[in-house]
Formats: structure tokens, C-alpha cells, sequence
């Protein structure tokens, strides 16, 4: 097979496949003993997407692999071939995707606690239908709750590689500041025992995609 | 999927934009949230709707007063929310539990804020608005993350994947794929249960004379004679010399094979019984 | 607009439309007063035909307009992203196979005796095509049934290079012992527990090379 070949079917494939793919997945249209090796895929791939530079769509890779897609550049174009107005995700539903993806794993009683109000079962169904968010296990307590983490699909739906392209969490300004700036307590009283404290929240998604089992 | 249009109420916190209606009530345009206490009864759900919670309302009457979270005027805003509660109590009992939860804590750190502290005791105790700014903060970082959730690219929206047809599609039906373990599993079970319920006793030659027999029989054919050391190979040595042997014993045994031999110590040929396909 | 911003916009809407676009509807992507002209929309149609005429990919005129399409020549790699999931081999099937692995050369009506039930044409048939099994001979009585043997395709796809590299089936009879050996080298066995398995079938190799016995 020559590398024009190689090229044509890896370049076909990536334009017809409905969801992005990976060097793996690539490998799999090939027979056995026939498969090239991963890094000819890769170098295929890098090519591709050098090819495509100047062009109406790009190759992008995302969370899953790679996927063509139309350059931001003609977006405002292509969108007009649909005339429907492109779904709109409620608050709620969007702050619990936001808790998800930014303290997974989580449990909803967690969720809830955080936003102060009941998260409905209707919020969690639709994101899971959407493959935005699962489970990933349940936690050893009463009533052994279900523990939510994002999906490479939802990575793969915001045009993200990874957890850490999300936009940075804002600063939460530390407990003992706010008691120093209230002025009145001795501005040297250590906070040792702040309520509700739960160790510390990472600024950076705990959650790593990779670890994803196959599915 | 019931995807709610946001309402248009989110703006709230950008006090900037208040030239859209914020809400019709009884066909008059409402422009903007009660800027005092008192909201139209018929408006109260509208206006809870635009509310993720008690949190977010907080947040809400803090912001609305350019307040920097740590300066809250607990006394003020407990007074404020506390009116909200009173109305939503006569509306939508369900969702005031959760506003009523908050309102109790409000009333606490109010209290507490009340209470003189005895002189000269060093308190450890911290600033009861503490906890209540603590998870104000908190909830606010993820409002703003979920607002630039909303901003990013996506797919449906920002992003239009290529999509092309494959004309020539061929229908792929790959063969099912067997573990060793499933195959000797079986043969196991299938030994097991004939050997409980038949009179069958299956023997248990060595599998190499029973490989042999195979290759030996396919080796024959049925229409001419082929030479009986033809069957045997040297550098397979005795042992595989023992094996051919026994398995043309056993094909005799069980008439597949014939073998003729035309003068005593004259050559021996050999050929299949039966006028086999193979 | 530059000829490039044109051709890329036309080449976006192209491959992001789940139909085939023509000329009329390329125009719609514009606001009233910027549509090009269809000629020279026409012209970028051209245009792109030839740029994709080396690859993976082409533009390909069907009756309601443009659409671009995998070509032919790769359709045979591409198709395998729609490979359907192999079916499995019943219980009979899989007897079968093993009893004319164990008990070569033997007919049809020999393994209906072992087995207690009648073999059904179907899995015989199945078998030869799999090239697993073959005829060797026909047995000189009444019907002269065919006789059966594995192949070497047989021994290869279970990595085998003689029949006696199976285990003998006096040791196969002692079932606990050989399960518990099974289980013991079944590397899977032990994540009976993980967290967040969703009860799916793991991914195990379909051949333990442990498995073979030592020579």
C-alpha cells in the first residue's frame, strides 16, 4: 500500500465515521497483518491535517480522536444550511454539568449541596442520555449513591482534548482573608477549624479522561 | 429532552441590560426585578423561576447592591430575602423549603451578630457569616464556570462536524471468535454428559494417533494405492514412526483403510475403503 | 470575498450537510445582496472536483446537486467502521468443533451418539466454512457418511501446532480441578468487583498463550 493510499482511506474514513477517531480505531479497518503501525497512522493524521490548513474544514483532535470539522472561520456560513435554532440547555442543567466536570467524581447529594437546591432526576437523565455525563462507581455510604464523571463524549461535544482545556475555575477567596478583612478578630487567628471544609477544592478537574474504560 | 429556553430573568446580574421585559404581567411589561420588596403576586413565580435556589437569590440582592460578598449587611439582607420568603410560602410551598432553609441560617448568624461578645474572652469561634460566605463563594464559581460552559464551542451550535456518505458500503459479518477455554469447557461437558447417561464409553486415545488418523486418511486415496511407507516420515524418528503405526491400526479397525500386501514380504500398499471427496 | 473564502465556504457546507446541496441552496448560505453568482459558484463545484480527484473523497454530482462521498476504491477499509459485533457460536456449535477436534476422524453420526442430539446440518456447514473443519474421507457403510478432522486454520487460530498441544481428555475430566486451573490463569477473573464495571464483557484476549500446555 502506498502512503497515497494509506492516506486516501485514513482521510475517508475520518470524513465518513460519525464520531471522532483514534489511532486504535484506525487500525481496526485494516486486516490483521495488515494493520499499519501507529505511528505511520500518526504521521498519516499530522499530514492530513497540514493538508487541510488553508482549507473549509480541519482536522481537530478532540478528546476521542480526531474528527474533520468545518473551520470557525465559515461556521457562520455553514450554519445556515439548518433552520432550526440549535438546542439551549437550562441553568440548572448546565450547573450540574459544571459541578460534574469540574468536581467529579460526584455524587448528586454533593451537587446539590454545593448549589443549595434539589437537582431533579430529569437533570441527570437528560445529560446522561446525552453521554455527557455517568457513572463511575457509587459511594460506600447509606443509600450507596451513584458518583458521576464526564464523558469523552462530552469533551468531544465542547471541542476539548482534555478536562484541562475547561476555562479555569474563578479563585475562591481563602476563609482566613475574609476574616482578617472583617476586622474583627485578631488579624493573626488562624482558622483552624473552618465549617464545612472538605480538604480543599482543587482548582484543576480531578477526573482524567484517560482512565475512561473503553467503551 | 425538555430543554427550557433560559429565561430571559438570567440577565439579572447585569444590571446594564434592562431594557427587555423581564416579565408581562397582566399584560403590562415588567422591566425590571423589584427594585423594593414588593413583587406582584402574579409575577412571584417568574420571578422564582429566574432563581436557581436561595444561593443564587442571595447572590442576587448582594449583587444588586454592589455588595462585595464580604460586606454583607447581614441585618438588611436577612430582611429582604426573609419578604421574598414570606411570598414564596404562599405560592410554591416545595421550592420554599429550600429558601426557608437559608432563611434559618440567615436568622442564626443575625442573632449571633446581635449577641455582645463578653469582653475580654478570646473567642475561637469564627465570624458567623463565615460559613454562609464561604458557600456563597463556592456557588458562584460554578455559576460563572457553567456561564463559560455555555460559552464554549459546540457541536449542533459553534461546531458543524463533515459528514459523507460511503455509497459502496459493504456489510461486514466478521466471524464469531472462540477462546480455547470455551472449546475444551465444552468438550469437557460434552464428555461428562455422555459418559453419565450412555452406555457409550468414549475412549481416550492419545490425541496425536487420533491427529494421525486424519492426516493419514486424507493422505489416501480411495481409487488407487498408495505405498504403505509413503505414510511414515524419517525424521519424525520412533516415536512418530509409533504413532502412524497406531493410527493405521486403528483406521483398519474401523475399516476406513485397506492394505494389501501381494507376496509374503513384498511391498504393502494401502488405500481408503471408501471413494472419498477429499 | 476571495475566490479561497468562497471555495472554503462552499467546501465546508458541503461536507457538513447530511444531503446533497445544490447550487440554489450554496446561495442561501449568503445574506441578500452578498450571494454569489451561480456561475461562479458553479465554477467553485468544478473546482473542488478537481482538487479531490487524487484523494479519499469525492465530489460527486447526484441528481438533487453535490455531495462529497468516500470513493470507491476505499470503501472496502471504510466499511469496517459499521462492522458489526461478532455474533457468538451456540453451545452445539462449539461441542461439535471440540468433538471432532478430540475425536478425529469421525462422522456426523458419531457425534450424535456422544453428544445424545442430533447435529444440525447448519453447524457442520458453519464449521467448513469457517475452514476449521474438513471432509477427509466417507465411511463405507450404509449412507456413506463423511468423515471429518480439523484443519490447520483450526490449529492456528487457537496458536496451536499439533492437536497435542490440547489437554488430554482424561485431564479435562476432572472438571473442578480444571476450572479452578481456568480461573487461576484467567487473568479477568479477579476484577469480579471493580468499581464502576457496568457488568460488561471485558476485553480478553481470545487466546491465553499460559494456557498451553508445557511440552
Amino acid at each position: 500500500m502506498t502512503p497515497e493510499e494509506l492516506r486516501n482511506i485514513v482521510e475517508a474514513a475520518l470524513f465518513a465515521a460519525s464520531e471522532p477517531l483514534n489511532v486504535e480505531r484506525l487500525q481496526l479497518l485494516f486486516e490483521e497483518g495488515e494493520q499499519p503501525a501507529k505511528d505511520t497512522l500518526q504521521q498519516t493524521l499530522v499530514q492530513l491535517q497540514q493538508e487541510y490548513q488553508e482549507r473549509g474544514v480541519e482536522l481537530k483532535e478532540v478528546a476521542s480522536g480526531y474528527r474533520f470539522q468545518a473551520r470557525h472561520e465559515v461556521s457562520q456560513w455553514v450554519s445556515r444550511l439548518w433552520e432550526e435554532k440549535p438546542p439551549r440547555y437550562s441553568r440548572a442543567t448546565l450547573e450540574t454539568l459544571a459541578l460534574v466536570a469540574y468536581r467529579q467524581p460526584i455524587t448528586r447529594g454533593e451537587i446539590e449541596d454545593i448549589r443549595g437546591v434539589a437537582v431533579s432526576s430529569n437533570i441527570v437523565k437528560t445529560l446522561q442520555e446525552r453521554n455527557w455525563i455517568r457513572v463511575v462507581g457509587h459511594r460506600d455510604v447509606p443509600g450507596r449513591p451513584a458518583i458521576y464523571a464526564t464523558t469523552r463524549q462530552f469533551l468531544d461535544y465542547f471541542n476539548l482534548k482534555s478536562l484541562d482545556q475547561l476555562p479555569p475555575l474563578a479563585e475562591l477567596m481563602d476563609i482566613d482573608k475574609f476574616n482578617e478583612e472583617l476586622d474583627l478578630r485578631d488579624p493573626g487567628a488562624e482558622g483552624a477549624s473552618r465549617p464545612g471544609d472538605d480538604g480543599g477544592v482543587p482548582d484543576e478537574p480531578r477526573y482524567d479522561p484517560a482512565f475512561e474504560p473503553a467503551e | 429532552m425538555t430543554e427550557q429556553p433560559v429565561p430571559e430573568a438570567v440577565k439579572v446580574d447585569n444590571p446594564q441590560q434592562q431594557e427587555m421585559p423581564f416579565a408581562i404581567v397582566q399584560g403590562a411589561p415588567l422591566m425590571e426585578l423589584p427594585k423594593d420588596l414588593y413583587i406582584p403576586p402574579q409575577a412571584l413565580e417568574v420571578f422564582l423561576e429566574a432563581f436557581e435556589g436561595p444561593l443564587d437569590l442571595l447572590l442576587y440582592l448582594i449583587r444588586r447592591q454592589n455588595l462585595e460578598v464580604l460586606d454583607i449587611p447581614i441585618a438588611e439582607i436577612t430582611h429582604q430575602y426573609m419578604e421574598y420568603v414570606e411570598l414564596m410560602k404562599t405560592v410554591n410551598l416545595e421550592l420554599a423549603a429550600e429558601y426557608l432553609v437559608m432563611a434559618a441560617m440567615l436568622a442564626e448568624i443575625k442573632s449571633r451578630m446581635l449577641l455582645p461578645r463578653p469582653a475580654g474572652v478570646e473567642e475561637d469561634e469564627e465570624d458567623p457569616r463565615a460559613e454562609l460566605v464561604r458557600r456563597l463563594q463556592e456557588y458562584e464559581r460554578y455559576k460563572k464556570a457553567a456561564e463559560d460552559i455555555e460559552t464554549l464551542p459546540r457541536v449542533d451550535r459553534d461546531i458543524f462536524p463533515a459528514a459523507v456518505d460511503v455509497p459502496h458500503r459493504q456489510v461486514l459479518r466478521p466471524h464469531p471468535e472462540v477462546e480455547l477455554k470455551e472449546l475444551l469447557l465444552a468438550v469437557a461437558e460434552v464428555i461428562r454428559r455422555s459418559e453419565r447417561f450412555a452406555h457409550h464409553q468414549v475412549t481416550r486415545e492419545p490425541l496425536s494417533v487420533r491427529e494421525r488418523m486424519s492426516q493419514v486418511l486424507s493422505k489416501l486415496h480411495s481409487d488407487s494405492f498408495s505405498d504403505f511407507t509413503s505414510l511414515f516420515r524419517v525424521e519424525e524418528g520412533k516415536r512418530g514412526a509409533v504413532v502412524t503405526l497406531l493410527a493405521i491400526l486403528e483406521l483398519i479397525k474401523q475399516s476406513l483403510i485397506e492394505l494389501i500386501q501381494t507376496d509374503p514380504f513384498g511391498p504393502i500398499h494401502v488405500k481408503a475403503v471408501a471413494a472419498g471427496t477429499a
